[in-house]
This record gives structure tokens, C-alpha cells and sequence, in this order.
């Protein structure tokens, strides 16, 4: 389990999401000339979400390109070129479009090292924002972790903080597996303040975001912002725990576990429905392992079973909000 | 720069007994009133976002169909009520050319109850059953498999409906288009695609997802007419697609019609104007309202006054849209999930 | 909560798998005349599964039809024919194959109805076969469930009895929603004994198999088969009743609680892989409201988080077998 | 009945300063002797595995080459070795014309530890990273995307790398096999398409799969060259690869070969002959090592000896490689979880 690593001795500076996700991938390709990157808009314009901001420019446009609006193309293109030997980030402009490209991600590269008995290495990135909470409705607003986590093969990386969506992103990029990093749309505005210069953060570590006695609650990105401000809300009344897992595979589950320990109680976050969800994976461990020391039942608060409506009044009701969260703790606390 | 565009319309002149030859005044009136409302539609919607946005109430995406409004127009004015029409994540225009209650689109895309989605879409999940309106859609190329089924259906059910797939050339690049022309082909359904050719998906230029300069040549890998006809010349448009329309009512299948056109406003509200200076100013003077305005007023079928007034009783409709929107309720959070199941 | 139905005073005779769903399908054809039938191979040779065999000879090259090897274009024409008003049913040579169909099935059918504000019935039914233990490796021996039940707006069908493979395909058939039929593989030589003529089994509806008192085991699919076979080798220590839900949604998940009240122990077991998977779903929904009744921690058998192996040996190790359920019974008895 | 096979040969005749005629003899036997290996190899898995079934021991599914020798020999005989090749559910050709070891092969089918993907893969998941061989593939359709890869990465490390990616007739019905041949005419990267036409997709005929007569003719949808060789004859084969991969290998961009081809096998062993009798039985008399064969002995560059010759020492080297298998482990399954990840 990490520590929050915020006294480094550089000089501060304040930064944003976007510009921390191009940081890490201008550094990882200024480190590495297996790097390149592809993707729907992301050459000269950058990127719709401006990712790639300045990068086909230094890096030419062999390394940085725009692709065909295929994604399957784009994948395809992708788990190859790691057979090959590059160390390739493909961006998809939503998670969403998963469903245009599953086979060459999930049945092929995957699988692939598995497959051949181990003789490839598939070191490809897939960024992607994901996400609620931005009235784009069905087709632009999953996160679709869940289908990620129960396909073998795959990492899976959704950061909470703009130090871990640098730190974490550079690690995905060195990484010899397949890893699929997701950022939330509703956190582009989020600053902090941080160092120059470069870090990383390990994948499978977990962090402790707020230390606490009553109730540990896992949650992850928007949702560990989200579950920070609850436990803020509650703090005179519940001394809760936040854990943010940080990656979902592979995934802490023994820092979830050491926090358990000490507080007795769980609740788990996230904003994907909740059938078959994260939130029910790892209830299955902490209970297994835990049962004995359990105070209360461990619960999740997930997002509705349900395509996300575009009416923000319809939307809102299908993710947890601050208030679900601080009714949920409460819940669990009194058992 | 812009292409010259290639005109096919005597693709299979021979069958076209039933084609209306374009010169029937208040057909082209019905046209202008048409394009006008869509255009009218579009810079309100934009007006009404951009005033959300400033207060920062984010509306959502929003993709406008403002200059390709001839090619809505032409192609569902040869349709029947009950035709079919698969949409993508710009399609206002085609909603309101299929028949779209104004208010209720203008109140969907605001998230309002009354909405034609009940507010559950938004703009990029527009659908209306009772009107044969399949859907705009998130999904670029999604609506393309789709559009086997309802055309397949009407075979079986042997309703002579007709359906009519509308892409962009961006969709064009997705596996998905291949798949659905293709069976099509081999089925023989009676199913008819437009792409909207405007040059970009996106920031992307057209040559980045099509090695060919005409993307109604991809028709050739499956076996079908591919035609090409200027996507801003209402007139043009909708005589390229009755011959289709045709062609698939009688049962002789698919065609692929490639519209070539451009939009007159960036790809979406968040995304920063891109395109060369000099090729959006070709393009904006070709404007398709303009055109058939010019075309109308200078062969005496209407004068410039009565044109006006087609426009403002648009205006005063739209207006009436909006009033609508705004008196309207948001949905109900409570029952969210009462239409999950049937 | 059903009862099995098998004293119906009908002439019996008996039955296996694939006839049962071919009757079910015929049956329904006959009965209306919107079932239409497609897929690969389907047509005059009657699928390589031979599910439709004879078919199309009955009800004509309209209803029953060959396509393309497009699944995309296959889960289109379904999803496009139901909002027509028929009532397709397409087949999927396996359900591996949902990769190559996921935007027509996830992000359009399951979703219309919602996303139109409920204008849209979308009553398709998509029959395919699922599991490992057939030696087919890593892109022929899914069951991918887990993905059908997070997305939300798809029914998730899949039984482990003659009876109700047929029952439950006609109840799919005549279902106004998307539902998901699978069948597994390894159960083509099951034979019943079967009542002659019609019959439904309503879905939603768990059954239990066999009554018990120790240990509530869930399972369903092939797991249900060798669950009983499990239940049956422990019996003379241990009494353990189970439960199959033969719907995983609508999930009947009251019938799980009230057998869990009874024994107080819970196991679920299932062959798709653990993360993420049925079992941790049911465990979070039985630990949040049987917390204070359980005596000792509920557990999930499933299987591996890898792809599929090929050889045998690997296989067998990726899925749990008769004595891997054996031994989970007695370690959850034991506590 | 058996279409007549149009051959393209000449489509590029201006360019193919370095085709080899074909009339080198020890390159023709080599032919032979390949295509010999993969005919007596798959008739050695049928029996193994029928004998398997029998005894109440499922080996898993099985697709066999046998009958289309020639394109599998044809077309790896223009390969460097370190090109890459990218396979089918029906690869075990493709694997030994790459030069995959017959042994472990042999091996992999049968789930041993010796195998080339170590038992983990079986039939439909051979791969060997040394000699360039990017696997058979249990997706139809599912090697076209990942061709884009290697060739990508065979520009940008500009090591001249050329990648074959071989699939049937009915895989040119997915959407992956449109985006990726435009992807690649798009990007010019150096990829060579084969396309075996057998005329049947399990029992489905070639006629519900593509509604044009030939499937080369669906280059034209992508900008790329589409030719015709018939793929029972070997140096047909070869002379239209030498050609596309030289193209490729110049940086000239993609081509998309058809190979007409018939198996000789029902599509997998639990699936029952469908086909009409006359035209297996025209067809089988154009077997294409009967063909090369007979081509040899006429024009005096072997005898029948020489050819048995060889065809004996294949032979040989099967029965060792049965061997091989019998004696090999299979793989232990306490590290089963080993090679999920790096
Ligand atoms: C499968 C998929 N990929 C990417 C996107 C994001 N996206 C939305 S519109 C668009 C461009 C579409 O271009 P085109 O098809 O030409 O239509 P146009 O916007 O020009 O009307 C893109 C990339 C999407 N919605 N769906
Ligand atoms: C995506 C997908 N759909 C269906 C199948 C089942 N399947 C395996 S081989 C085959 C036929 C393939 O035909 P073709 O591409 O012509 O190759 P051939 O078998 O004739 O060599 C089918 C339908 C599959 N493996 N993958
Ligand atoms: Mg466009
Ligand atoms: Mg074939």
C-alpha cells in the first residue's frame, strides 16, 4: 500500500488533468522510441480532448497519428504492433466505443500471451475517458470497468487524483501487459497542486486517502472525490477511511483488507451499475476472508442498473451522489 | 479546397418512370419551408446551449446540422409517412424532416418530459415509433445494422415500406457499413443508405477514412449502385433518392447514395473551427437555402417576399418550440426505471 | 419459486437438448407467425448445431434464412426487426462470439426502450452455446454472462434441465424484452425423461433442485448438473440443498435468501471467472440483507481468472470440477 | 458446379521486374514437397483425431488444409522469414509453409507441453514469435486488424518486414476485414491480403456471403489492386504474392489476393458433407499437388521416383513427429496461471 507522496523537494506547480495525461505521454515517448500513439482527431488537432496536445509535432507523424474512425482497426492496430515490438497508447475517444473493438482486444490481445504459451509480450495502452455526470446520456457516459475486470488478461487503471493520473498513466506505459486507463470526464477541471518534473506511481497499490476508525470506504475515481467529501461531511459524527484502490487489476485487495481489519465495516462506491459490478467483487473477498471480524454488513453503492438517461434530473438519480454516499455510510455504521 | 462534385442522377435513368422531375412549385416551396425550419432550429438550439453553458448548465453534446440541411429535406420528401429513417449523432435535421413535432424535439434536446424521448435521449437519442423515426444515434455506424431489420421486416410483412440509412462519411470507415451493405446486397432488402459526405469526421479529413474520392464507390464491394449527388442541391438530392427510394420499393434492393456537402459549424460546440479559411468560404457560399432561394426567385416560382413569409412563420413556430420547452417539466427522477422493461 | 413439474399426466418419453430447443422454436413459430428465425448455417443444412433443423422447410426461406458471417449485421437485423413488431431469434454459433456484435446488442437493443422514453418493445431472442470442457480453447469456451448482466436491459437465460431448456426458450421467445438464451456444450448427451407436447417454465423463477438443511449451494448451467452430483457424494455427512436460479435477470434472488435463512451457509459456483462474475453478485446481495443469519462466510467457487487453456489438463483446472465443489461445500460447512 | 477462374496475373506486369517464372526446378519441388507435408500432415491429424473420438477422448475442433495446399506453399515461398503471417481457424498450411517445426505442431494439437504454444493454445491458436507466425486464429476475421500492427511497426522500425494475413471467403463478410484493408490503403503499409476462396463458409455458400463473383473485386471499396490466381495452382499462387509483396515491400501499400480453392474435407469433422457431389468431384480433380506433379513429370524436371522420393521422407518425418507427441508430457496444470502476464 502507497502513501501519499506529496513532500517531494521540487519546486510546485498547479496542474490539471488533461495536461498531467499529456505530461506522462510526451515524457514516456521522449524516454522510449517504442512508444507511439494513434487514435481518432489525435494528430495535428491534438486529440478532442486535447490529450495529445503538441505531440505529433515532436514526435512526427510516424509516432502520433490520426487513424480511420475504426476502432477496431485502431486496436487491431495496436495488439500488432506490440507483437512487434512497440509499446503502442491507442486512445478511444469514449470507453464507450469498447463495443466497436472487443474481439481485438479482449478475444485477441488479451489473450494473446496466454494463448501462445507465452511467447508475446502485449505492452499496449488504451486511454479513454469514461464516466457520468455530463449529460451525454447512454452512448457517452459508461465506464464499463466491470466487463474489463471479468475478461481475463487485462489491467485496469482509474486514478482519483492528478498526481496518480500522471504517476499511474507513465507506469501503464512501461507496463508489459495490456492496460486499459480510464479518466473521468467530470474531473477536468480538478487542479493540484504538484511537483515539476517526472514520477510514477506503481500499479496494484492502493492508497489510504484519509485515515479512520469507523468504516472503510473503497471507492475509486470520481467516487473517491466524491466518498473524500462525504467522509468530510460526516466527520464529526463517523470517523471514516477512504481507500482508493487506484487500479482494479490488479487490485489491493490487502490494503482493503488491513483497513477492514481496524474499522470492521465496508462500503464500496462506484458509479457502474452495480449488477455483476466491481462493488460485489469485492465484498466477495473482504467477506471471505473477513467474515469473523465484520461489525456490520458489508455493502455497495453502485450505479443504477440502468442505461444512463440523457435529463440531468434522470441522471443524477443513477449515480451516487454526495448525499447517497453520507446516507450509505451512515447505514452501514448503524448496521 | 472544395471537390467538384460528381453528379450520377441518370444512374439508371431508364427506371425512373416515377420520378418527379423537381419542377412542381409548391413541392419546392414545401422544400424551402423545410430547410428553412431545420436551419432556423439549429441556430436557436445552438443560441439556447451556448446561453446554458455560459450559466454553466452543461446542455450536453451538440452536433448541428445547419448547410446540409438539402440533403433531410430531399431524401424524406420522397418518403412515405410510414418509411423508415435510421439516424446518426447529427440528426435534427432528419427528425424534423421526417415529420418531427418541432416542440417536442426542442424539448427533448432540453431534457424535458414532453420530449419526444420523454427526456430519456437527448439529441443524440432522438426517436419517434408513431412517425417511423429509428433514432439518431451515439454510436457512429450504429444505426446501420439496424436498418437491416426494419427492412427485412417490411419484406416479410410485405408493407412495401421502405428504409433509409443516413451516415456520415466518417461511418463510412466502420466495419459496421460494410457488414449491413453487403447483406443488404445479398438480400435484396429494401433499404436505402445516404451518406452525408461534409469532409470531416471531426477535425478528420475525408482522405484519412477513405483512400477513394468518392465514398458512393465503395458501393462496388457489395454489388450495388453507389451515386453521387451534390448534397446541396435540394433538387438534385431528392431526384438522386427517389430513384432509389424506387428501386427499393419494387423489391430490386439497396443502392448507396453519397451526398457530398459541409457544415457550416464546427463538429460539435466544444470542438474549436479547424477547417482551411478558403474551402469554408467556397462551401458557405454554396449554401443549399441560398440555392434554391436563388433558383426560385429567379424562375418567377415565388418572390423574395413570399419566401420571407414561409420564413417567418417558421420563426414564430420555433418560437412557439421554445415557449413550449421552457413551460415543460423535467422527468421525474422517481420513475427512472419503469421503461427499462416492457 | 417453482416446484419441478415433472408429474404433468401426460405420456412421457424422453428427451435431450437440442431437440428440446428445436421444438421450443418450432413450437413458437408455429404458434405466431412474427418468430422469425437467422444466423449462419441455420437455414437448409438446420445449424451446425443442428437446433433448426427442419425448419426452414416448414416455415419458408422468409422465417428461417442463412445469413452473411456478420454478426453485427445479424444482432442488427434483430434488433431493427423487433422495432418493425417481429419477434426475431438469432443464433450465435457460440456466444464468444458476442465480440463481434456488442453495439447492436448492448448499446442499441438493450438500451432502445429506455433511451426512447419506452416507445420500443424489443422482443429478440438471441440462442447461443456457452462453457468450457469441450477442448475448444480460448475463443470457443466462454459463457461471458457476467458482461450480459451488467450491461443493464438484456434477460440472462441459462438452465441445466431438459425441461427447462425448452420451457424457458419458449417464455424467451414470447418475453417482450432482449433476453440472452445460452445453452452449454457439454450437456448435449443429457437426455430426461420428458412429458409429450407444450410446456413453459416462467422466467425469474429459481428452482430448488434438491432440499437440504446445511448449505445452500447456487449454481445453474452445467455447475447446477454437477452441484447435484456434489450434493449427492456428501450426503451422508452433509445436507445441502440446491438452488438454481435458471434466470441470472430477472434473478430470483428472494428464492436464494430463503434458502439461505434455512441453512444459514451460502456457496455459489459457476465456471465464468471469478472477478467480477454472478457469484460476488449474489454474495453482495445475500451478505447485505441474510448478514446477521449467515454462520459462516458465504463463498464463490468460480473459475479461473484466465482465458480458456487447451490442453486438457489446463482446462480441467480453469473450471470447477466435482471434487473442487466438494471441497468448497465442506470448507463453508466447516466455516 | 466449378466457377471458371479468372487470373490476374498480369495486373501490375509493368512492376514485377523480380518475379521468379516459376521454371527453377529445385524451387518447384521445394513447392512440392511443402505442399506434400501439409496434405499427408492434416490426412495423420484426421485419423489421430478420429481415433481420439472414438475412444471417448473429444480432441477439440479441427479444420484442415488439405486441398489448398497451394496457397499456404505459394505464397510462404516469396517470404522472408522474418515476414510476418497472420492465420486462420484453418492454419495449420500456414504454419508449416512459415517453417513452424512439425513436431510441435504436431504436438500443439494434441495439447502437449512440447507444443508451439505449449499446449495452451491447440489448432486455432498456433503462434511462433521466432519465425514471424502471429497465430491461427478461433475468430474468423479476427488476424485482419492485428496485420495493421506489424505492418505498421514494420515502417516505423523500417526493417522491410512485409505481412501476410490470410482469411476465407466468408471472412470478408466481417466489418473487421473492410476497416482493415482501408486502414492499410490509407497508411500504404506494407500488407498483403490472401483471401482463400473455398466456396463455402462451414456449409454456407459463397453467394450469401458476397453478392459479387469475385471477392478481389473488393479491393475497389478500399483503393488497393484486387486479382484473381486460382489457388490450386501453385505457381500462379506464387507469381501473384511475388508480386503484392513486392509491391508491399517497395512501400507501395496493400493488395488483396483471391485464391479460388476448394477443401477437400466437410468443414470440420462433427459437421456432415453438404456440398453437391459434381462439383467436389470437379473440383478434386484439380488437386493441386496432382496438378504440380503432374506438371513436374510432364516437362521432365522430375520422375515419379524423385517425387515419391520425397514424398517418403515427409513421411518419415511425420511418423517422428507422431512420435514426438505420443511422448510428450502434457503440460502441468499448477502453473496454469503462469503466462497470463508479463
Ligand atoms: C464508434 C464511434 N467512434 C467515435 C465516435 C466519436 N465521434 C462522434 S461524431 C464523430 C465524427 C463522425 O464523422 P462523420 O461520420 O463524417 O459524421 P459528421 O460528424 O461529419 O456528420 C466521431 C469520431 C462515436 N460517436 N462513435
Ligand atoms: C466471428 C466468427 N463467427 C463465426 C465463427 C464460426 N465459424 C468458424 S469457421 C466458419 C466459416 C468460415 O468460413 P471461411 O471464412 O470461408 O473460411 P473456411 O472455413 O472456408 O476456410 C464459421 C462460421 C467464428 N469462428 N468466428
Ligand atoms: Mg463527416
Ligand atoms: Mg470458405
Amino acid at each position: 500500500m502507497g502513501v501519499a507522496q506529496k513532500d517531494v523537494a521540487l519546486s510546485k506547480r498547479r496542474l490539471k488533468l488533461i495536461k498531467a495525461l499529456n505530461e506522462a505521454i510526451d515524457e514516456e515517448m521522449a524516454r522510449d522510441d517504442k512508444v507511439c500513439l494513434f487514435g481518432e482527431d489525435i494528430g495535428a488537432f491534438g486529440g478532442v480532448w486535447a490529450l495529445s496536445s503538441g505531440l505529433q509535432k515532436k514526435y512526427g507523424k510516424h509516432r502520433v497519428f490520426d487513424t480511420p474512425l475504426s476502432e477496431s482497426a485502431i486496436l487491431g492496430t495496436a495488439v500488432g504492433a506490440a507483437m512487434a515490438g512497440l509499446r503502442p497508447i491507442a486512445e478511444l475517444q469514449y470507453i464507450d466505443f469498447l463495443t466497436q473493438c472487443m474481439d481485438p482486444l479482449f478475444n485477441q490481445g488479451a489473450k494473446l500471451r496466454f494463448m501462445s504459451g507465452g511467447q508475446f509480450k502485449v505492452p499496449i495502452t488504451v486511454v479513454a475517458p469514461c464516466g457520468a455526470g455530463t449529460s451525454e446520456a447512454a452512448h457517452h457516459s459508461q465506464s464499463l470497468e466491470a466487463w474489463l475486470l471479468n475478461a481475463p488478461g487485462l489491467k485496469v487503471v482509474m486514478p482519483s487524483s492528478i498526481y496518480d493520473l500522471k504517476g499511474l498513466l507513465k507506469s501503464a506505459i512501461r507496463d508489459d501487459n495490456p492496460v486499459i486507463f480510464l479518466w473521468h470526464k467530470a474531473m477536468y477541471d480538478l487542479e493540484e497542486e504538484v511537483s515539476e518534473g517526472e514520477w510514477t506511481v506503481p500499479l496494484g497499490e492502493a492508497l489510504v486517502r484519509r485515515a479512520g476508525n469507523d468504516i472503510t470506504v473503497v471507492a475509486f475515481s470520481l467516487m473517491a472525490v466524491r466518498a473524500l467529501q462525504a467522509a468530510e461531511e460526516v466527520s464529526a459524527r463517523i470517523s471514516v477511511e477512504v481507500v482508493d484502490p487506484r487500479t482494479l487489476k490488479p487490485l489491493d485487495i490487502e490494503a482493503i483488507r488491513t483497513s477492514v481489519r481496524k474499522t470492521g465495516r465496508l462500503l464500496v462506491v462506484h458509479e457502474s451499475p452495480t449488477c455483476c459490478g466491481v462493488g460485489g467483487d469485492i465484498v466477495r473477498q473482504i467477506v471471505e476472508s473477513e467474515f469473523k471480524g465484520l461489525k456490520s454488513a458489508p455493502k455497495v453503492l453502485g450505479g443504477a442498473d440502468l442505461p444512463i438517461p440523457f435529463a440531468k434530473s434522470l441522471e443524477s438519480a443513477c449515480v451516487p451522489q454526495l448525499k447517497d454516499i453520507v446516507r450509505q455510510i451512515e447505514s452501514v455504521v448503524q448496521g | 479546397m472544395k471537390q467538384q462534385v460528381r453528379d450520377d442522377r441518370d444512374f439508371q435513368s431508364k427506371d425512373l418512370e416515377d420520378i418527379d422531375s423537381g419542377t412542381n412549385i409548391s413541392l419546392m416551396l414545401e422544400l424551402y419551408r423545410n430547410m428553412v425550419r431545420i436551419r432556423h432550429f439549429e441556430l436557436k438550439v445552438i443560441e439556447i446551449f451556448a446561453a446554458r453553458m455560459k450559466a454553466g448548465d452543461f446542455p450536453g453534446a451538440l452536433h448541428t446540422y445547419d448547410g446540409q440541411e438539402a440533403i433531410a429535406a430531399g431524401v424524406c420528401s420522397v418518403l412515405r409517412p410510414d418509411d423508415f429513417v435510421f439516424s446518426t449523432h447529427r440528426g435534427h435535421g432528419h427528425a424534423l424532416a421526417k415529420g418531427l413535432d418541432l416542440k417536442q424535439v426542442m424539448a427533448e434536446l432540453n431534457g424535458r418530459a414532453t420530449g419526444v424521448s420523454r427526456g430519456y435521449g437527448g439529441s443524440m437519442h432522438l426517436y419517434d415509433r408513431e412517425k417511423g423515426f429509428m433514432g439518431t444515434n451515439g454510436i457512429v455506424g450504429g444505426g446501420l445494422p439496424l436498418s437491416l431489420g426494419t427492412a427485412y421486416a417490411s419484406v416479410i410483412q410485405g408493407n412495401g415500406r421502405v428504409t433509409v440509412c443516413f451516415f456520415g462519411e466518417g461511418g463510412s470507415a466502420q466495419g459496421s457499413f460494410h457488414e449491413s451493405l453487403n447483406m443488404a446486397s445479398v438480400m435484396k432488402w429494401p433499404v436505402v443508405y445516404v451518406c452525408e459526405n461534409n469532409f470531416y469526421a471531426a477535425t478528420t479529413h475525408v482522405s484519412v477514412n477513405c483512400p477513394l474520392e468518392n465514398i458512393a464507390d465503395r458501393a462496388a464491394a457489395h454489388g450495388i449502385p453507389g451515386v453521387v449527388a451534390n448534397g446541396n442541391d435540394v433538387l438534385a438530392v431528392r431526384e438522386t433518392a427517389q430513384a432509389a427510394v424506387s428501386r427499393a420499393r419494387r423489391g430490386e434492393g439497396p443502392t448507396l447514395i453519397e451526398c457530398k456537402t459541409y457544415r457550416h459549424k464546427p463538429h460539435c460546440m466544444v470542438i474549436p473551427e479547424h477547417r482551411p479559411r478558403k474551402e469554408m468560404k467556397e462551401w458557405l457560399s454554396e449554401d443549399p437555402i441560398l440555392m434554391l432561394s436563388a433558383k426560385l426567385t429567379a424562375q418567377g416560382y415565388a418572390t423574395e417576399e413570399e419566401l420571407k413569409a414561409i420564413e417567418n412563420r417558421e420563426l414564430e413556430l420555433l418560437d412557439e418550440a421554445v415557449s413550449f420547452m421552457q413551460n415543460s417539466p423535467f422527468p421525474d427522477p422517481a420513475t427512472v426505471g419503469n421503461t427499462l422493461w416492457a
